[in-house]
Formats: structure tokens, sequence, C-alpha cells
């Protein structure tokens, strides 16, 4: 059957090319400001993220507020798929016939100078990773960016100095880290529900700020969360792929 | 506490799911338990609201739409969620002695993740936005590859081709959905079926044909159906029955929702619809052949299901008030017994070790509650009166005849028989004949039922098909017809 | 009509990545090649809503500082990077889950090709 | 002529379902498991009897609960055309339930409670279909009598069993199928009708589609009222113990068939519309070939129940033929034939049920000389035997003279012709029977030896009760009276009508 596809797939999909190349005229011009997409619902999102959403970067206003509920589900969504890896390969355990390349995960590729470069690098892309997270409101990023990074510097450190090195986590701490994250998120949500006003709605928060200010401190709280679930949930993903079969 | 009963649908399994990990995953199936009913509760209450004082809107973070999220529960999305909670409780008390043999942790990992794909499929049914649907949609399906794949590694080759299939789904949707947010520069249901040009321009056409192959793909349609058959062959016990009962109709009921919600029924694009019609029908058919070919029970269950699919496609697609009506009942009663069946057949298959038609010879000694709560629901899906099969297919049939179709009217006739004939071979096993051939896993002819945790939920769904059969003139007046697009 | 083949280039170009990535699906036997099939699919979305998010000599969605009354026409349309957002780290998560997969699959039948693993179940 | 809104039918339906739950709870215990059987059979020939009065009185006993179907609720409702049946099924169901357990237990049969459960739950919906008082609420009990009756017909599990259950459920449930969708169609032509005489469908649809219609509706019945050709599975059945097959063929699912049948021709169509369609001769010709026929085929068998398959094909017919004559007299004498068949044809049945138990022997050639050890079970067989065969003073005679009466009424003076020539038929394939059984074989005396009490005393009850019928047919459950009664209603449409009509 899958060698049948194979050869006879190119024809419906030629037909569905030409088809997408036939409607895509009647698509509003690229780039024009009268598009129904620029005149709808988004001219709200520029004119008031600063004002009412405190953050000067409209993508983390409507990332962290305005569409909140999407964020808190795609944070879901990574923790999924981390549990999901571990449902699939189970935990760390060696093998009894581990593979060479698996070896080489265990121990590092470390030469010296992986080593000596990656002991430079290590520190700033924490660092950067930080100011990605914090910075998320004026500048491009966010807890998903700032926690891609903090991984990254993490696998590196993985990479370079084998398994055991760099904030070694069981995968049932990672778990718990990153379920924890999520339930910065979903506490502050259930905070302002409790507080009689909608799930996720900052202005809710008891800080002593009003409007956007408060709003900014609560997509910031949520971003944290954020930050700390996908850290811990990239870093339990990369664990699994390479760790060792559980039978 | 009740103004915010709508999220707390989906809030409820969502905490259960974090927190399994934050107690201590030795309370995996207390907390899941838990949860899982408080979903259910506050799913009856929205419901209960919905019916009394119509739909109920509930603005996230307190943007109202189209700028923030919204969540409707209105007397259809109430209803199919109360049902998808409802099976996701009696589920999770079924799964309780497979687990049983497992590590504390893996255990508590899958019934955490269990959590999320409830929690996937609720958001999918309650919300008012069409990209946060595609998010849900996200997570019940991943969630469902996880459960799925702990089946073994038959399992994990057909779910790696489902997680293929269901993400090519998933991006046809999307890309859809971008089409229409081109078009309308918003995602918000309601506000984009007011903004949606009415004449079918090409755009819209694609974009339908896309979300209906989007959707029709993740429940399963005929020639789109290739997943499913081996997922739910290799499935797991404990999820399968869930997985099958619920999952696919969620895809359909959003397919519903988008067609006749967002997109308008009259003006709007008929070319998908009429495509989604005549795909239906040849699942019918074809779906119960295929079925009748299969040596493996739970194999046939899942052939059988493809079948069912197209009943409710096929509803879907005539959409008249007679046929939404038999669509979204035929959503109801075919998830409590296609639940009831898998279940019972997991049942055997956990108690006697064997799937084979042939090796359900003079099971009805053995397990007899569990034989019986299977042969109701065969019957149901025969549709014979008075079990619920029969008055869901009856309104299909009605609106065939109403509509003109006498293909569809045959259809359903020609499944319901070929059902009679694959379900009436294994009843026939399972009754009539005494197991010559010793099966490996342990002859003899005691009475050895299920544990209580196991048959309490087959034998109350097969009471159930019952009920919602004899009754089931209550529920389309009070639940179903309610939910019927204006 | 040049203006206008131009606008659409883009859509044309996301076209072409979808149908790209759905043939990478369906063709190779390898398990490996469908699963980057199936990522070019996704790009291919993602590719799509950026375009929408495009506006003419408009700046990237972050308001300068000090500028409080953001102009919308200055700042092009933020929602579709904000989705674009969730979108690719939706792909990132099914790829990490397919990965998985395959790693157990190869581990059992020793085998990423479809027709050998076909053999190898019957 | 009133209407009394009033639960008895539907509790002559339940009690018997009660009573199937309680026997299958009770499975561990026999003697309780029959007593259950013995109560509720009582306690539903009781509540069918205490309606006789009123109904004779032109009362009309009504029970409408819940809604099952869009338009259609259960509607339950005692004309006299359904205390035919109604009264006919309770009364045999007593002594049925008597013999079977004489029969069960002298034939060493296991799953007797499977067994006397399904038997309660097929009586059930008999009476359901008899007061079933619109579609819907018929096709109901139409199905489950169809599903109920399966175990009874695969009871004995051996690999013939199957083969018999198989064709039967071929044959019910593709019929059930097309029955289905006439009533889906009628429902289409006239919404949440009920069954009212004279029938609802005149001038809802074109000839010729009511004409189809009227087909569906005949073959979805047909089956089980074993008209040629769809009679297939009933000699395949007759694998079943004999008291099934005697339920079968004189009670539950055949007479449902017939009943079925004239209550479609009587009060869906109307006898004036199928006159009209053109459809009553062509079904009186089926009923007629059908008569003959299946009277020939009996003449070949050897084996007694197959035999007697075969003649209930042909007597069954009697009833179609005179529904679809359709004149008053005519139908008197079909609605009559329902009853009076039953009484005999169960009467032969035991007989053949009575044989076997004692000597296990099924074929006639090895009946030689039994008639001087067991006298009264051919006695009794020799009066079913006459009475099939029209005997005058026999319950038999009085049904094919008005059926020959409303023949000539109707102006078919060749179906006089047919009855008479199956008369004959009859008295070929049942006299060679008593002959051997009395006059064949060495000539042993006069030597009493039969089965149980339990066997012997209800075949001689039925007996003299199709005696009874023929001298005197208002004799206690008064058939004649009604089966007049309900001719009558079909023809003067006046406040019978409206009643009918469930207003």
């Amino acid at each position: 059957m899958p060698g049948f596809i194979s050869r006879l797939s190119w024809v419906p999909l030629l037909a569905a090319l030409l088809v997408l190349f036939y409607v895509a005229r009647d698509f509003p011009r690229m780039g024009d400001p009268e598009s129904p997409a620029s005149t709808h619902v988004s001219p709200r999102y520029i004119e008031d993220s600063e004002s009412k959403a405190g953050a000067p970067n409209m993508v983390t206003a409507v990332l962290a507020d305005y569409r909140s509920y999407d964020t808190l589900g795609e944070t879901v969504v990574i923790l999924t798929a981390g549990l999901a890896c571990l449902l699939v390969l189970g935990s760390f355990r060696r093998t009894r016939d581990e593979p060479e390349d698996a070896k080489l995960m265990v121990q590092g590729f470390g030469s010296d100078v992986l080593d000596a470069t990656s002991r430079l690098l290590i520190p700033f892309i924490v660092l950067f990773a930080v100011y990605v997270v914090v910075h998320g409101h004026t500048s491009p990023g966010g807890g998903f960016q700032g926690g891609a990074i903090f991984a990254a510097g993490l696998m590196l450190v993985r990479l370079t100095r084998g398994k055991a090195k760099g904030l070694r986590l069981r995968a049932g701490v990672a778990v718990i880290i990153a379920c924890a994250g999520i339930f910065i998120y979903l506490g502050t949500g259930l905070l302002s529900l409790i507080r009689g006003y909608q799930f996720l709605d900052y202005a809710a928060l008891p800080l002593p700020y009003e409007g956007g200010h408060l709003r900014e401190f609560g997509s910031l709280t949520v971003e944290v969360g954020v930050f700390i679930a996908v850290t811990a949930v990239l870093m339990l993903i990369f664990d699994v792929l390479t760790s060792g079969a559980e039978e | 506490m009740m103004e915010n009963a709508p999220v707390l649908i989906l809030l409820a399994p969502l905490t259960g799911a974090l927190l399994i990990p934050l107690l201590g995953f030795r309370f995996g199936r207390a907390v899941t338990m838990a949860s899982l009913v408080a979903s259910l509760f506050f799913g009856l209450s929205s419901l209960a609201q919905s019916l009394s004082a119509g739909p109920v809107h509930y603005h996230l973070a307190g943007w109202s739409p189209p700028w923030g999220i919204e969540i409707v529960v209105d007397p259809l999305s109430g209803v199919v969620a109360s049902l998808v909670s409802a099976m996701a409780v009696l589920a999770a008390m079924y799964s309780g002695p497979f687990l049983a043999g497992w590590t504390r942790r893996r255990a508590g990992t899958f019934y955490s993740v269990y959590c999320l794909l409830v929690s996937g499929l609720v958001g999918i049914v309650i919300t008012g936005d069409l990209f946060n649907l595609y998010v849900f949609l996200e997570i019940s399906s991943l969630s469902a590859y996880a459960l799925l794949s702990t089946g073994g590694s038959r399992s994990i080759v057909a779910v790696f081709r489902y997680l293929l299939i269901g993400t090519v789904a998933a991006s046809f949707y999307l890309l859809g959905v971008g089409y229409l947010y081109a078009m309308t520069g918003t995602l918000n249901m309601a506000d984009m079926s007011a903004r949606l040009p009415n004449d079918d321009v090409a755009v819209l056409v694609v974009a339908a044909s896309f979300i209906v192959i989007g959707l029709a793909i993740k429940a399963a349609l005929f020639p789109l159906h290739g997943w499913l058959p081996d997922a739910y062959t290799y499935a797991p016990g404990p999820v399968v029955g869930f997985i099958a009962a619920v999952m696919a109709k969620v895809s359909a009921y959003a397919l519903y929702r988008i067609l006749y919600y967002v997109f308008d029924p009259v003006g709007g694009p008929r070319q998908p619809i009429e495509l989604l019609g005549w795909a239906s029908v040849i699942a019918v058919v074809a779906g119960s052949l295929m079925a009748l070919a299969q040596k493996d029970v739970q194999r046939m269950l899942a052939y059988s299901s493809i079948g069912q699919m197209g009943y409710i496609m096929l509803g879907i697609a005539i959409g008249s008030p007679l046929a939404l009506t038999g669509a979204v009942l035929h959503v109801i009663n075919h998830a409590v017994m296609k639940g009831c069946l898998f279940m019972a057949v997991n049942g055997v298959q956990w108690k006697v070790g064997v799937f084979r038609v042939r090796e359900f010879a003079g099971m009805a000694k053995r397990l007899p509650w569990t034989m019986g709560a299977f042969t109701v629901a065969a019957l149901s899906m025969v549709g014979l009166p008075p079990t619920a099969g029969f008055f869901s297919k009856y309104y299909l049939a009605l609106a065939a005849i109403e509509s003109g179709h006498l293909s569809f009217l045959f259809a359903l006739v020609l499944s319901s028989l070929l059902g009679a004939v694959y379900f009436f071979r294994v009843i026939e096993y399972a009754y009539l004949k005494t197991n010559d051939e010793p099966i490996e896993a342990d002859a003899g002819t005691e009475v050895r039922e299920l544990d209580a945790s196991m048959l309490v939920p087959v034998v109350a769904l097969a009471a159930l098909v019952l009920l919602l059969g004899i009754f089931n003139q209550t529920v389309v007046t009070m639940l179903v017809v309610p939910g019927l697009p204006s | 009509m040049t203006i206008e083949a131009l606008s659409s280039v883009n859509y044309w170009l996301a076209a072409l990545l979808f149908v790209i990535g759905l043939y990478g699906i369906l063709a190779p036997p390898n398990l490996v090649r469908k699963l980057m099939g199936m990522n070019i699919m996704q790009t291919a979305v993602i590719v799509f809503f950026i375009t929408l998010g495009y506006k003419d000599d408009a700046t990237p969605p972050i308001a300068r500082h000090g500028d409080h009354e953001p102009v919308v026409r200055n700042y092009i349309n933020p929602l579709p990077h904000t989705l674009m957002l969730t979108a690719i780290v939706v792909s990132v998560s099914t790829t990490g889950v397919a990965l998985a997969l395959l790693i157990r699959i190869h581990r059992r039948f020793g085998t990423l090709s479809e027709p050998e693993l076909l053999e190898k179940l019957k | 002529m009133e209407i009394i809104a009033n639960h008895r039918p539907l509790v002559a339906v339940a009690v018997s379902l009660v009573a199937a739950v309680a026997i299958l709870l009770s499975r561990r215990h026999p003697n309780l498991r029959e007593s259950w059987t013995l109560v509720a059979a009582v306690t539903k020939l009781a509540i069918v009897v205490s309606m006789l009065p009123g109904v004779l009185e032109g009362i009309v006993y009504e029970s409408r609960s819940l809604e099952i179907l869009p338009g259609w609720s259960l509607h339950l409702k005692t004309d006299p055309f359904g205390m035919v049946f109604a009264l006919l099924a309770a009364s045999l169901w007593i002594v049925t339930s008597l013999y079977s357990i004489g029969y069960m237990r002298a034939g060493g049969y296991t799953h007797q409670a499977g067994y006397f459960a399904s038997f309660a739950v097929c009586v059930s919906s008999a009476i359901g279909i008899a007061f079933a008082a619109n579609l819907a609420t018929f096709f109901l009990f139409y199905e489950i009598l169809t599903i109920a009756t399966y175990p009874l017909v695969v009871h004995r599990r051996n690999d013939e069993a199957i083969g018999g259950g198989r064709k039967y459920l071929a044959y019910t449930l593709i019929a059930g199928q097309v029955l289905l969708v006439a009533i889906l169609w009628a429902a289409r032509l006239s919404p949440g009708a009920s069954f009212s005489p004279g029938g609802f469908l005149a001038g809802t649809a074109s000839p010729t589609s009511l004409r189809v219609l009227f087909v569906m509706f005949m073959i979805g019945i047909g089956v089980k009222a074993a008209i040629m050709p769809l009679h297939g599975w009933l000699p395949a059945a007759m694998v079943a113990p004999t008291p099934v097959s005697a339920l079968l063929h004189a009670v539950a699912v055949v007479k449902a068939g017939t009943f079925g049948c004239v209550r479609i021709i009587g009060f869906v169509f109307g006898v004036d519309l199928v006159a009209e369609l053109g459809m009553g001769t062509v079904l009186a010709t089926f009923a007629a070939f059908t008569i003959v026929i299946a009277s020939l085929r009996a003449l070949g068998e050897d084996h007694l129940k197959r035999r007697l398959a075969y003649s209930t094909v042909s007597q069954l017919s009697y009833i179609v033929l005179g529904a679809a004559l359709g004149s008053v007299t005519a139908i008197v004498g079909a609605i009559f034939h329902i009853a009076a068949h039953g009484f005999m044809k169960i009467t032969l049945f035991f007989c053949a049920g009575s044989i076997y138990t004692k000597t296990h022997k099924e074929y006639i050639r090895d009946l030689k000389g039994l008639g001087r050890t067991m006298p009264v079970t051919f006695g009794a067989f020799t009066i079913g035997a006459l009475g099939l065969a029209g005997m005058p003073l026999m319950a038999g005679f009085l049904s094919k003279w008005n059926l020959g009466l409303g023949a000539l009424e109707s102006g078919q003076p060749v179906v006089v012709f047919v009855l008479v020539l199956s008369g004959l038929l009859n008295f070929a394939y049942f006299f060679p029977i008593v002959h051997t059984a009395f006059f064949d074989g060495d000539g042993r005396g006069f030597r009493f030896d039969e089965a149980s009490p339990l066997i012997w005393a209800p075949l001689a009850l039925t007996a003299v009760f199709s005696i009874v019928l023929g001298v005197a047919p208002n004799y206690g459950f008064h058939f004649y009276e009604l089966a007049q009664q309900a001719a009558a209603s079909l023809f003067a449409p006046g406040p019978i009508m409206l009643a009918g009509g469930g207003s």
C-alpha cells in the first residue's frame, strides 16, 4: 500500500498545488495595510498593548495577556510532550548493549577545545536567557524563548562534558519542576478566579499597582512560570531521548 | 463559583494533571477520579445553566472577544463536554486493575497524561475560538499518542503513523483557519460567522475543504481512516475504551460546530458538505464490510467505529433538523455503546487473554455479566429496538428519506444487516460454541468475572444503552433539540 | 499585473512548501524523512500566517521607546506572530514525541524504513 | 363505545418481562424458577380475561406511556381483534409452560433458565403486538420477539441448531429492516398515526408508491407469517425443542406475522384501499399458492415435526387469504382461524413432543401401533388433525366455512376450490399418521403407556378445547364474537372508527 501511494501520490498533490495557487489570487495583497487582518482585530492590540497591557512588545502583550489562555494551552502542550516521551521511552536506565553514539552521549564529546569554549560560552548563554525572559516586555523575547536558550546552554554542558554534568535532573524531578512552572501560571489564573474576576484576569492580582503595570507584573509572573516549565521539559526530553532503554 | 463553571470544566482535569506529580505519583488514581468527577459536575451545572438561561459566554482574562478568547457553553457543547467527562470518569474507574502491575511513577505519569487528554478534549468542545481549538486539538492528540503508545511495540509503530497523519490533519485545519483569518481578520467563531462573505468565493470553499479534510482525518472518515484500525487494535486496555468512545466524536463535533455555526449553512460553501455526505455513505458501508473481514474482535470493533463515524458524518452532511438530531443523538449513543464494547472485550482479553473471535467460545459461561453487557451493546450497534442504537438510526433514516437520498437509506439498512452478521458471529461463539481447543491462557469454564472496578463501568454502560433507548425522546427534547443551530 | 503576481508570491511559497511537506510524508520509505516532511508542512503554515501579518513599510510590533500612542499603520500585525509562536512550540513538541517513538521503534525492530518494518510486523 | 385510560394492557405485557428477570436471577433453583413462570402465566391470563367483558361491550382500555419515537408514544389498546390474539397467547402460555416443565425435565435439557426466560419475553412481546396501537409500538415488540425467539431456536447448541438459528435470523432480521423502512415511509406519509379501522394511508400518496409500500409491508410481515416464498426459516427452525416449535407455530412468532398482516391490511391501509390498489388479489393469489404447495410439501415429508411445519405454512395462509379477500365474512373467518389454528396446531405439536419424549421417534414410518400404547396422545392428534382438515363440528370448519362464504361474497369462487382442495390434502397427509398409529404394526393389545401427565394432560386439554371451539365458538373466550366485532369494525366506520383512531 505505501508503495502504491508513493508512486501515485504526486497526482493529487499537483492538483492541490494548482488549487492553492489559484485561490492565492483572492487573498488580500501581501502587505496591504487595508487587509481585513490588519484592520479588524489587530489595531486594538497595537494601540492598547502598552497602555492597557503594559507591554511595549505587542507580541508579548497578546501572548501573555490578551490570549494568555492559548499560551497556557501551549505550555501544557510542552508538558504533554515531555510526559509522552517519558511514557514512550521510560526514564534513564542503561541498556545492556548501548550503541556507540549513546556511549558518547553519556561521556560527552569532550575535548579540551570544546571544553574551554563551552566553559567560556555557557555563563553568557544563561545570562542571555534570563535577560530574554525579563526583557520580554520591551524587546523580542519571553518565557519560551528564554527557556529554550537556557535549556540550550545546559545541553551544551551535557554534550561536552557528559550527561551527569550540568544541573543533572532525574526524570521525576524534571517533571515536578515543569509542573510547578505551569502551576505558577495556572495559580495566577486561579488567584484571579478566587478573587472574583475572570480566569487569568491580571487586574485581580493583589499587588500595589494598577492598570498596565499590574498586568505587566501579571504577565511577567506567567512568563517566569513558562520559562521554568519550558526549561525543565526541554531538559527532560533531551535526557530521555539520549538515555538508554528501560527494558 | 458557579459563574466560573464553564472554565472549571477544563481547569479541573488540568489541575489534576499537574497535581499528580506535585503531590506524588502514588495519589494518581485518587486525584484523577476527583478531578474528573469535579469536571463532570461543572459540565453538568453549566449545561443546566445554558438550558435554563441560554448559552453561557465566558471571557477569559477579562478581555471581551474578538480580542480575548471566549468559552461558549451552549446546550450542544454542554452535552458533549458532559459526555466526555462522564465517559472519562467511567474509563478511569475501569483502568485501575490494568495499572496495578505498573511502577508507581509510570502509572502516575499515565494518569497525568490521561487527565491532560480529557482537558484537551473538553477544551476543544467548549472553546469559542478557532485557533484555541487547534491548541487543544494538539494537547488531546499528543496525550492520545502517549497513552496509545503504552500498548507494546506494535502499538508504537501504529502510533507513529497516527502521529504523522494526525499532524497532517492539524496542519490542514490550521491552514484552513489561516485562510479564514486572511478573509476576516478574526479568530472568534461568532465574530467570524458575522464577517464571512456570504457568497462562496473559491477561498471559502478551499478553506472549508481544508478544515473538513483535517477534522475528517481526526474523525477517521472513510478514505482518511488509515490511522485508526492499527491504533485501536494494539491500543492498551485501560484507555482504548475511552479513546474509541469519545476522541473521534469530538473531532466530528468540532466539524459540526464549524460547518453550522461559523459558516452559513445556507449561503456558505456547500461543496465540501456534499462531498462529506458521499464520503460518509461510503464509510458506512465500507466500515461494516471491513469489520466483517476481521478475525480479531478488537480490530472488528475498530472498523465498525469507522462505519459508525460515517453515520454521524452523514447526519452532519444532510443537515436537516432531523438529521442533526440523529447525528448528535448518535454521538451520545455510540460513545456509550462503543465504550461498553471495547471495555468488555478488553476485560475478556485482560482476564482470559484472548482477542480472536474463535477464542471467545464459551466465554459467556466464564464472564456472564461482561458478555451480557457486550450482547446488549452489540444489539444496539445492530440497531434493534429498544436499545439506543435503533433510535439514532431511526432519525438518520427518516432524515435520509426526507431529503430524498434513498441511497443513504439503503446504506444505513445494509450496514445494520452487516453489523448483525459480524456481531452475532461473536455472540454465537460466546454463547453457543464450547471451546474445543483449549486456550493457551487458561482453559476451563468456571465463572471468573472481572474485578468490580472493571465490571461496574461495563455493566453501567450497558444499562445506559437501554435507558438511552427507552427514554430517547426525553434525551432528544431536553438535550439535543435545544442544541440545534437556529 | 506584475504587482499582483508579486503580491501573492509568499502565498505561493507557502502552498509549495505545504505540498512538498505532504509529498515528503507520503513518498519516502524512511520514517525520519517522513518526519521531516511533517516539519516542512508545519513550516508552510507558519510562513503563511507570518505573511498575513506583514504591512508595507511598517516596523516590528514593538512600540518604540516613548511612543505612547502607537499608530496602527506603523506597526505590523502582532497577532499572527503570537499564533505562530504557539504553532512553533506545538511543532517542537510533536517532533520530540515523534523522535522518542522513532528511537523506540529502532531499538525494537532495528530499522526505520517502512517496508522492512511492515515485513517485520507480519 | 367508550375509551378508558387504564394501564392493564401495559401490566399484561410487563408481567412476563418481570418474570423473565426473576427466572434468570433464580437460575439455580428449578422449582422456584418454574413457579415464577406459572405465576406470571396465570396472572397474565387473569389480567387479559378481566378486560374481556369490557371489550365485548365495546369498551377500549387504552394505555399511553412514554414517547418512544417522535410523535409515537408507547401506546397499547384493547380492540376486539387484538383481544383474540392476546387471549390466545395468554391462555396457551399456561398450557405450554406446564407442558415445557414436563418436557424439559423428561428430556433432561440444560440452560433451562434461559429457556423459560426467553419464553416469557416472547409471550410478553406477543401480547405487546396484540395490543399495539401504532406502528412504533408494533415494531418495538415485533423486533423484541425476533431476538427473544433466537435463543429458543438454538437451544440445543448443536451445529444443526446453530444453522437453523442463522437461517432464522437471516430471514427475520432482513424482514425487520424492510419493515422498518416501510414504517419510516408510513411515518413520512402520515406522522404519528395510530391504527384505525379502515386505515390512515388512503390518499396520502400516489397509488404506485402505495403499492410499493404495501409490498414492503408484506415482505416485512410475510416472513414471520411464512408466506411462500418467505417460509424457508420455518422448517429449519424445527430443530428447537418441541414446546418451542409449538410456541413458534401456534402462538407467538408466526401468529404475530399473520396478525400483523391483518393489522396492516385492515388498520393501516384499510380493506378498501388494498382492494382499489389491486393488491388484495395479488396477495390472495400468493396465499392460495402457499396453501396448496405447502400442503403438497407436507405430503412429501416423513419427519413428523417438519410435516406439521409445512401444514402450518399452509394453514397460516388461510388467515392471510381471508384478510386479502377483504369481505366481512372472510375476515371473520381469518380472525377466528388465528385462534382455532392456534389450539389445534399446538395440540398436534404437543403430540409430536409427547411421542418424542416417550419413544424418541421423529419419523412417521416409526409410529406403527403407537396409538395403542399412547391413546391420549393419538386421540388428541386425531382431533387436531380432523379439525385442521375442516371437519364439521370442529374449530377448523367454522373458519373455513366463513372463508368460503367470504370468497363467494367477494366473487372469487376459485378460492372455494382451493379451500376444498387443501382440506382434502390435509386429510391426505394427516390420515396416514393416524392410520399407522392405530392400525399398523403387530397386533399387540391395548396398553396405557404415556409419558408423564404433565405432558399428556395439556395436550388433552387443548384437544378438548379445540372441539369446544368448534361446537360452541363463543364458549369461554368469545373468540367468534370478538372476530365478528373486529371484522364489523373494519366495515362499519362509525363510533368505532373514532375510537380506533386513537382520538
